[in-house]
């Protein structure tokens, strides 16, 4: 099979972005300039962004290793899109870091081709190839700080849980291959469609080790909030966004398409890991005090929730998974974002224990609304974009009739509440922390600000008016390969 | 006549009413002289008014309805605002503006130098009001309409001295216990809607016949309920008790509510159902029995007080007691005429109590009063009057005439038990009048405020007195209710027996009153000395605690009640949902635990897991 | 080659696999953690070895290469971070590194 | 287009008071008293103009709203922003308004600090119950429904007062809002159930009121559904078991806060229970009445009792609601036109009656600086005429006759009566429970020796005319309910036609299933 210029237009995202990566490199090499890495990273994503518009008119197409359909589309999107973000507020993150910085996009872009590649992979040699592409140098963004000890045992602690969830990986799909003899997933499909036997569900089920791990489901989720706390705000965001919608559009696309996923008994264990991770999650986060563990608790539960489209798998739930993804990628942006914006202006650990925040909203208004909108909508409520999600989840769930999921989904979210409220009421109280700490005055007339301005009009926007949201992702699940 | 019924009836209530609401939105603007001549004028333009009324229905002598508007409209619950004037509300009306404006004028001088004087004739109103709405009323809910307003009034003048904690509490028990009746007459309302479709009496008393044969078990449950209202109203055996702590309130409301008006609600409710009650023969009964068990339950109470007012109360309760054995005996209009008349000699007894006090400097304890009858002339002479209509004095009082009445009933419908109840009674309410007169008015002063008394002056004081003394005597006696339209006919009898009840009915009234004297004038030392040990003490204590009902209820109701206030004060159930809110709380420290942030434990669960995920595929084939 | 049944190189991958697991988890040093997971993950290459040897396919070889490909680079990002770790913690020990819980 | 207004005015109101507080303190109030006048209007224009009397065909399904709005809003699930207003939701809404100004009103010295955002949230809350009264597409009701919840949490959180036994004003509020919104998605799953229950049977997504309410189902099922439904009204009414949050909320919110929690957000409660739990599952609903009846009566005693037991006067007032409602309760599963009907008078009456009290202890609180009414105690002579205003609203929450408190409670009653005597019976005992504790908030606040000499402030003129203004209303209900009986008749009929008619919904398949 050769490649024709279809399939290079089809692929043209990706290509823009590792071009993009090697632009910076040598951009790098020649002269360090913030500003213009940042601007060409930007441009470069930028247009990766615009050329799935003409991506578009050529899906489904399907390339020996690589398939670019509506759910691949999908997930550039989302990736990209949180790409471009964490590009802005890595600018304003970095303003003020001791070293050398642009470096710092070299490795966010490389992470976003795997990403890509991650989740448009329809081989495991891609899945493989793209996993590492995307784990790779978030070790290096995650102990980017490195001379800060917190950000180096982040580091340390995602590379070698990581790369141990990785070998769990490998050994599974080596298992798969043995019993198949097939790597690409549709082979893959033929092989094990008639001797699914106990090694080709050991190897599924090692996948799942290694995929859960990168979701952080539980029980592989104790690395989650350490590395989230101890990254650069911009690293954290990054992981708790596009790594983990590439990595569960390819789980999505696995339990779908391959069998070895879809037994029984698979389904039994993806219901029990879904309600232990909603449940664990959030009652970890209960009496948490610091931000951005906090975070990383709620991404867990969020990504419980998640799981019931996994579990469900047919009927609404690809179109479910869509919906979830975009709200909570956009959500998690903003909560993040403006953890990042706050801790920007210091050296040192970022501003993430509660108590920093403080009383935010009577200096800084409008930072203290996109971050009261970002905790509404983590914990669902109408008129943001959280709710949509969690009506998705929730209207999956009866449609199914998966009743104990959808008592997990409201016993979590009870829960939950009473954490986000926690943090949603510092904001408000009078009483000014010890060590409070802002933003930039002009924090909201600069790029990062902008960026969070922007997600939270999106998230309002989305929770008041989702229907186009809602057409957008049916259409995209409707030209799904598999 | 001039004026037409449909404006002069409303008046009757609307006047009051006007006095109390310029009373109370006054916002204490009003000085004492200028509340007491709104409280008192409103209440005479009622009286007025009352006189105009009388004068037509005397001339045209038929039922009058008038229909101010229709309160509720849903489906056939049609209740209006509607009042109905015939004999029966007739003679209320007249004992409530007639007694109600002297009582008012009365506390023109019982109250002067109190503070508060604005909501003291503001309440007064208020009762009027209600008051005339529950006699009224065409319909059973405009009936409760006045039937909880006047309990209302009831409850905020006993507390009208408010300081005192007292105070309130007797207020509040009076309220709550009069509830537990209201209760009753409001199932009972309920009971009769839903069988009969309507609330309107005239309509109920017309329709009940045709539903319901004599005895029918649903018409007895709907008497019973209605009985249960009147009992509480009326301070009746089982929920008396709330009569004599009501004393407390200021003298002239004793006087007007708690003997004149309110209390004989219960008598009005049970003769305007009468209808209802005649279909129910065992609970009619019932209420007889009631009477005669509260009579004299009442009257040995009486004998054991020592709080002036109080011996009154008891006497009330025990001449409420009398008109419910009347009930008892179906002779409805004699119960409405003892009800009349006793609302004129009660209401002079206890103005004069008041007159009392007052020159007393608030003295109410009769063990420190004595020797009066000299400095008090006009007391004295209220309570001789007022005295010997309770104690049915043959011939001069007003009392012996309705009384007499009552017992010869008994004696005409054969109700032998209820007649020597009534006999007794009438001993005993003998003997306590003349305990009453002799401790409060003769022998030695027994305090300096009784030495000091200092006898009350003015028409205001003066006026009320002399004419509840002429009512109370044979000329109130003279007024005959014209109830033939509106109650059943009175059972006829032999004259001659009659003649023979007359004579020994005053025969032990007069008997009574020897007693008492020989008892209080000559044996007072072996008196004390016998009240004061052994089982005579006993008996004595137990007299003076009303036997001992009050301790009762404490211990078999109030107490629990309190216990289970004390145990269930934190919110039992809401504490058990708070056990989640704990179980969740554990949970999160549990798991808290496992975030070590050691690599090698992280590595550790992950592993563990992976085995686990991998030994459910090895246990599902 | 033919004469050892597929499922046996699997189990020696899969014993090689546990070992390294097995070092993952009870060693402190950072250096052999790193060498555990050089193990696991070449336990993984011989698991795939082991399958395109029985379907006489290189797909196998093929991700091999792969697979050692990315251990290296694991190693040497792997050893950056522990310089790092030695110089800030001076100690190679994980446990050290534990300052983050809760 | 005048209902989106009516949601939309408060809503639009409290951004302007938020960006107005940069012009002093007094802007948001009066900005605020504005958009609730303005609002009051409107709907009090509505009830002038339109006719709520009518409709009473029984099959013209489109007959039953005096107004209506429809827009589409996510076609993908036939959701659309579909508002209705018909003679329940007017009373409702009129009510939510009136007591927007009283709030508006009775905060006016009370908050003194960050003024606009308070109004913010007050004016939200009110725009949110609008919203949930107006709001006749299932998902967009549960939208309002929990939208409102919001604001509230921080009216209780923010400027609430912390309580006496350690129970902090941040624990009540989350508190409040865990309850609600747990009980929310209850509410949700039932929705979504009987969404997908009716695509099942037409092959239609739809939301909407009127063709929810033609879905076949299964018995066991719409049981399920029912519960749904009942257990998300039931823990905001509150029904005893699930009440936990309301004491602490209305104890430690401000008096704005308690004024709205009392007067409208119980009733959104009462509404949908009238309006959808009914109508959508008439038979489930007629069994499940029994055991709705019997948590009514035990919610009417627990009140009661507990009520008796609180030193907290903001609490005893709170209790005292559980056990109004209780009575509410009992009359919506009676289902009878005159029960129903004493639903709708006593939601207004206990709306009035409870906004006073709490007005009230409002004032005292200002005055004394105490909630604790062990510390209180003679306050008769000190207070000027505040204490006869209590006594006016003790009076009305006791069921005094006269005021519109006693119109509906003994409508409740009577027209119970025929469906359930004994339920009427243990019921009206309560009213002698409803005695004791309220003369016991007299006697422990107004009675006994005073604990002072000194004269407090009295009344004044905003604060007068305030309490005035409701006690007026009270009894003016109390004398002449037929305006809101006559402007609810024909909604309640409707809703007593479904509830005791069941046969009529089931057999009525909907039309267009292809």
């Amino acid at each position: 099979m050769t490649l024709t210029t279809t399939h290079l237009v089809a692929l043209l995202p990706i290509i823009l972005v590792c071009a993009t990566a090697i632009l910076v490199m040598l951009g790098i090499a020649w002269r360090r300039h913030h500003k213009a890495t940042t601007i060409a990273a930007a441009v470069g994503l930028n247009l990766a962004l615009l050329s799935l518009l003409i991506v578009w008119q050529v899906t489904p197409i399907e390339t020996p290793l690589l398939v670019i359909d509506g759910l691949s589309v999908f997930a550039m999107v989302l990736i990209l899109v949180s790409a471009l973000a964490c590009t802005t507020l890595a600018h304003a993150y970095l303003e003020h870091y001791e070293g050398p910085v642009e470096e710092f996009y070299l490795l966010l872009l490389c992470s976003v081709a795997g990403a890509m590649v991650l989740a448009s992979s329809r081989h495991l040699a891609t899945l493989f190839f793209g996993l590492e592409l995307l784990s790779m140098p978030l070790y290096g963004m995650l102990a980017y700080a490195f001379h800060e000890r917190r950000s180096l045992e982040a580091g340390i602690k995602y590379l070698i849980l990581s790369a141990a969830a990785t070998a769990f990986l490998l050994f599974g799909m080596a298992l798969l291959y043995a019993q198949s003899g097939r790597l690409d997933l549709p082979g893959l499909t033929a092989g094990l469609a008639n001797n699914a036997d106990v090694w080709a569900l050991a190897g599924a089920g090692m996948m799942l080790v290694g995929l859960g791990f990168k979701l952080s489901i539980v029980p592989f989720h104790l690395w989650a909030p350490d590395v989230y706390e101890g990254g650069p705000g911009p690293a954290a965001i990054f992981l708790a966004s596009a790594s983990k919608v590439a990595a569960f559009v390819v789980l999505l696309r696995l339990v779908m398409t391959t069998p070895a996923f879809q037994g029984e008994w698979l389904n039994q264990t993806l219901t029990v890991l879904a309600l232990l991770t909603m449940i664990v999650g959030n009652l970890l986060a209960l009496n948490q005090s610091d931000l951005k563990r906090l975070l990383a608790y709620s991404s867990i539960a969020h990504f419980g929730y998640l799981m019931v489209t996994l579990v469900v798998s047919d009927g609404l739930a690809l179109e479910t998974a869509g919906v979830y993804l975009i709200t909570y990628v956009v959500t998690v942006l903003a909560a993040f974002g403006i953890v990042t914006l706050i801790s920007s202006p210091y050296g040192g650990a970022d501003a993430s224990a509660l108590h920093h925040y403080r009383g935010l909203f009577w200096r800084r208004p409008y930072l203290t609304a996109v971050l009261t909108i970002s905790m509404l909508s983590l914990a669902g409520i109408p008129s943001t974009a959280g709710f949509i999600g969690k009506f998705y989840i929730i209207a999956l769930g009866v449609d199914a009739q998966r009743w104990w999921l959808v008592g997990g989904v409201i016993l979590g979210s009870a829960i939950g509440l009473y954490y986000y409220l926690r943090v949603m009421v510092t904001l408000f109280l009078t009483e000014a922390g010890m060590q409070r700490r802002d933003a930039p005055h002009n924090w909201g007339i600069r790029a990062g600000g902008v960026v969070v301005l922007g997600l939270a009009l999106l998230m309002v926007v989305l929770g008041l008016y989702p229907a186009p949201m809602v057409e957008w992702v049916k259409l995209l699940a409707a030209t799904r390969i598999g | 006549m001039g004026l037409s019924m449909s404006l002069l009836l409303p008046l009757t209530f609307l006047l009051p009413l006007a006095g109390t609401l310029i009373l109370s939105l006054s916002k204490g603007r009003l000085g004492e002289r200028a509340s007491a001549v709104v409280g008192v004028t409103s209440m005479g333009l009622s009286a007025i008014v009352t006189v105009l009324i009388a004068w037509q229905y005397i001339a045209e002598p038929h039922v009058y309805g008038v229909t101010l508007w229709r309160w509720i409209s849903v489906e056939d619950f049609q209740p209006s605002i509607g009042l109905v004037l015939d004999g029966l509300s007739l003679t209320m009306l007249g004992i409530i503006t007639g007694v109600g404006f002297l009582i008012h004028l009365f506390a023109a001088w019982y109250m002067q130098g109190e503070k508060g004087i604005t909501r003291f004739y503001a309440y007064m109103n208020l009762f009027v009001f209600s008051m005339l709405l529950l006699v009224l009323g065409d319909n059973l809910l405009l009936l409760f309409f006045g039937w909880e307003g006047v309990g209302l009034c009831s409850y905020l003048l006993i507390g009208y001295y408010y300081e005192h904690s007292e105070n309130g509490w007797a207020a509040f028990k009076a309220f709550v216990v009069t509830r537990i009746g209201d209760v009753f007459l409001a199932i009972g309302m309920f009971l009769l809607f839903f069988e009969l479709g309507t609330l309107d009496i005239a309509e109920i008393l017309r329709r009940a016949p045709q539903m319901w044969a004599e005895g029918d078990p649903t018409v007895e449950l709907a008497a019973l309920l209605m009985l249960g209202g009147a009992v509480g109203k009326s301070a009746q055996l089982p929920l008396h008790t709330w009569l004599a702590d009501a004393m407390a309130g200021p003298t002239p409301v004793s006087a007007l509510i708690h003997a004149a008006t309110m209390v004989t609600a219960g008598v009005y409710l049970i003769a305007r159902m009468n209808g209802i009650f005649l279909l129910a023969p065992d609970i009619l009964e019932l209420a007889g029995i009631i009477g005669a068990l509260t009579l004299l339950m009442a009257g040995f109470a009486a004998l054991a007080q020592t709080d002036i007012k109080r011996v009154l109360a008891y006497s009330t309760m025990s001449q409420i007691g009398y008109m419910f054995l009347a009930l008892g005996a179906g002779a409805f209009d004699a119960a409405v005429f003892h009800l009349m008349t006793h609302a004129f000699f009660k209401a002079l007894l206890f103005l004069s109590a008041g007159a009392v006090i007052i020159s007393c400097h608030h003295e109410q304890d009769m063990r420190r009063l004595g020797g009066l009858w000299k400095r008090l002339p006009l007391a004295y002479a209220g309570f001789i009057v007022g005295g010997s209509a309770l104690a049915a004095l043959p011939l001069v009082s007003a009392g012996f005439y309705s009384k007499d009445e009552i017992l010869w009933q008994e004696l005409v419908t054969d109700h032998g038990g209820l007649l020597i109840a009534g006999m007794i009674g009438a001993f005993l309410t003998s003997l306590y009048t003349v305990r009453l007169i002799i401790l409060t008015f003769h022998g030695q002063p027994k305090s300096d405020n009784a030495r000091n008394a200092e006898a009350g002056r003015g028409l205001v004081h003066a006026v009320p007195l002399i004419v509840l003394a002429l009512l109370s005597t044979f000329l109130g006696a003279w007024i005959t209710p014209p109830l033939e339209n509106v109650l059943p006919a009175p059972a006829e009898g032999e004259e001659f027996w009659h003649l023979v009840l007359e004579i020994v009915a005053a025969g032990v009234a007069i008997a009574g009153i020897a007693v008492g004297a020989w008892l209080y004038l000559r044996r007072r030392g072996w008196l004390a000395k016998h009240t004061s040990s052994g089982w005579g003490a006993w008996l004595w204590t137990f007299w003076h605690h009303a036997w001992g009902i009050d301790e009762l209820y404490d211990r078999v109701l109030v107490k629990p009640y309190r216990g289970l206030v004390r145990i269930l004060r934190s919110d039992i159930i809401d504490g058990a949902c708070g056990l989640l809110a704990k179980l969740a709380w554990l949970l999160h420290q549990g798991l808290s635990r496992t975030q070590t942030g050691k690599l090698r434990f992280y590595a550790m669960s992950m592993v563990a897991g992976a085995t686990l995920i991998l030994l459910a595929l090895a246990l599902v084939p | 080659m033919s004469g050892v049944p597929m499922e046996h190189g699997l189990v020696l991958a899969a014993i090689l696999f546990a070992l390294g697991l097995a070092g993952l988890m009870f060693r402190r040093n950072m250096v052999f953690i790193l060498m555990s997971l050089e193990i696991m993950l070449n336990s993984a290459g011989l698991a795939f070895i082991v399958g395109g040897t029985a379907w006489g396919q290189p797909e196998g070889q093929a991700m091999f290469l792969l697979v050692i490909t990315l251990a290296a680079a694991e190693a040497s990002v792997g050893l950056a971070l522990l310089l790092q770790l030695n110089h800030r913690f001076k100690t190679l020990d994980t446990d050290a590194a534990s300052r983050m819980r809760g | 287009m005048t209902l989106v207004w009516l949601i939309l005015i408060p809503f639009i109101g409290g951004l302007l008071c938020w960006q107005a507080e940069r012009m002093g303190d007094a802007a948001p109030r009066w900005i605020a008293l504005g958009t609730m006048g303005l609002e009051l209007l409107l709907t009090l224009w509505l009830w002038w103009g339109g006719d709520f009397q009518l409709p009473e065909i029984a099959s013209a399904q489109a007959s039953q709203w005096a107004l209506e709005f429809r827009a589409p809003w996510i076609p993908r699930f036939g959701i659309e922003i579909h508002l209705a207003l018909d003679g329940l939701s007017l009373i409702l809404i009129a009510l939510t308004s009136l007591l927007g100004v009283l709030a508006v009103l009775c905060s006016w010295k009370e908050i003194i600090g960050r003024v606009g955002f308070f109004h913010l949230n007050l004016l939200w809350i009110l725009g949110g119950v609008v919203g949930v009264f107006l709001a006749i597409d299932l998902f967009l009701f549960f939208f309002f429904w929990e939208l409102m919840l919001v604001p509230m949490y921080f009216l209780i959180a923010l400027w609430g007062h912390s309580g006496t036994q350690g129970k902090t004003r941040i624990g009540a509020a989350t508190k409040f809002f865990i309850y609600t919104q747990a009980s929310g998605l209850l509410m949700l799953v039932a929705i979504l159930g009987l969404a997908f229950a009716h695509h099942a049977a037409t092959g239609v997504y739809s939301f909407s009121y009127d063709d929810l309410r033609n879905t076949p189902l299964s018995d066991e099922l719409a049981m399920w559904l029912m519960l749904g439904f009942f257990i998300a009204f039931a823990v905001k009414l509150p029904v005893v078991p699930l009440h936990g949050w309301l004491p602490d909320a209305h104890a430690q919110a401000p008096t704005a806060g308690s004024v709205d929690l009392a007067g409208i957000l119980l009733k959104t409660a009462a509404y949908g229970m009238l309006r959808f739990t009914l109508p959508l599952f008439p038979e489930a609903s007629q069994a499940f009445a029994p055991v709705a009846m019997t948590l009514g009566v035990v919610g009417i005693f627990y009140g009661a009792l507990l009520a008796c037991g609180q030193q907290d006067i903001k609490r005893l007032i709170a209790y005292t609601s559980i056990s109004h409602m209780g009575f509410v309760l009992i009359g919506i599963y009676a289902g009878t036109q005159l029960a129903l009907q004493g639903v709708v008078v006593l939601m207004v009456a206990h709306a009035f009656s409870a906004a006073g009290l709490f007005i009230m202890s409002g004032q005292i609180y200002e005055r004394v600086h105490t909630r604790d009414m062990t510390q209180m105690g003679g306050l008769w002579g000190r207070l000027g005429s505040l204490p006869g205003f209590s006594l006016c609203f003790v009076a009305a929450s006791l069921g005094m006759p006269g005021t519109a408190n006693f119109i509906g409670e003994f409508m409740v009653l009577f027209g119970t009566f025929p469906v359930a005597p004994w339920v009427v019976a243990i019921a009206s005992v309560g009213l002698v429970l409803a005695a004791i504790y309220s003369l016991f908030l007299m006697q422990r606040v107004h009675y006994g020796p005073a604990k002072g000499d000194e004269p407090l402030e009295g009344l004044d003129r905003r604060e007068y005319v305030m309490l005035l203004g409701i006690l007026a209303l009270v009894l003016f209900f109390g004398l002449y309910p037929q305006p809101l009986l006559d402007t609810s008749g024909a909604a309640m009929h409707e809703i007593q036609r479904l509830f005791t008619d069941p046969a009529l919904t089931t057999t009525i398949l909907p039309t267009g299933v292809s």
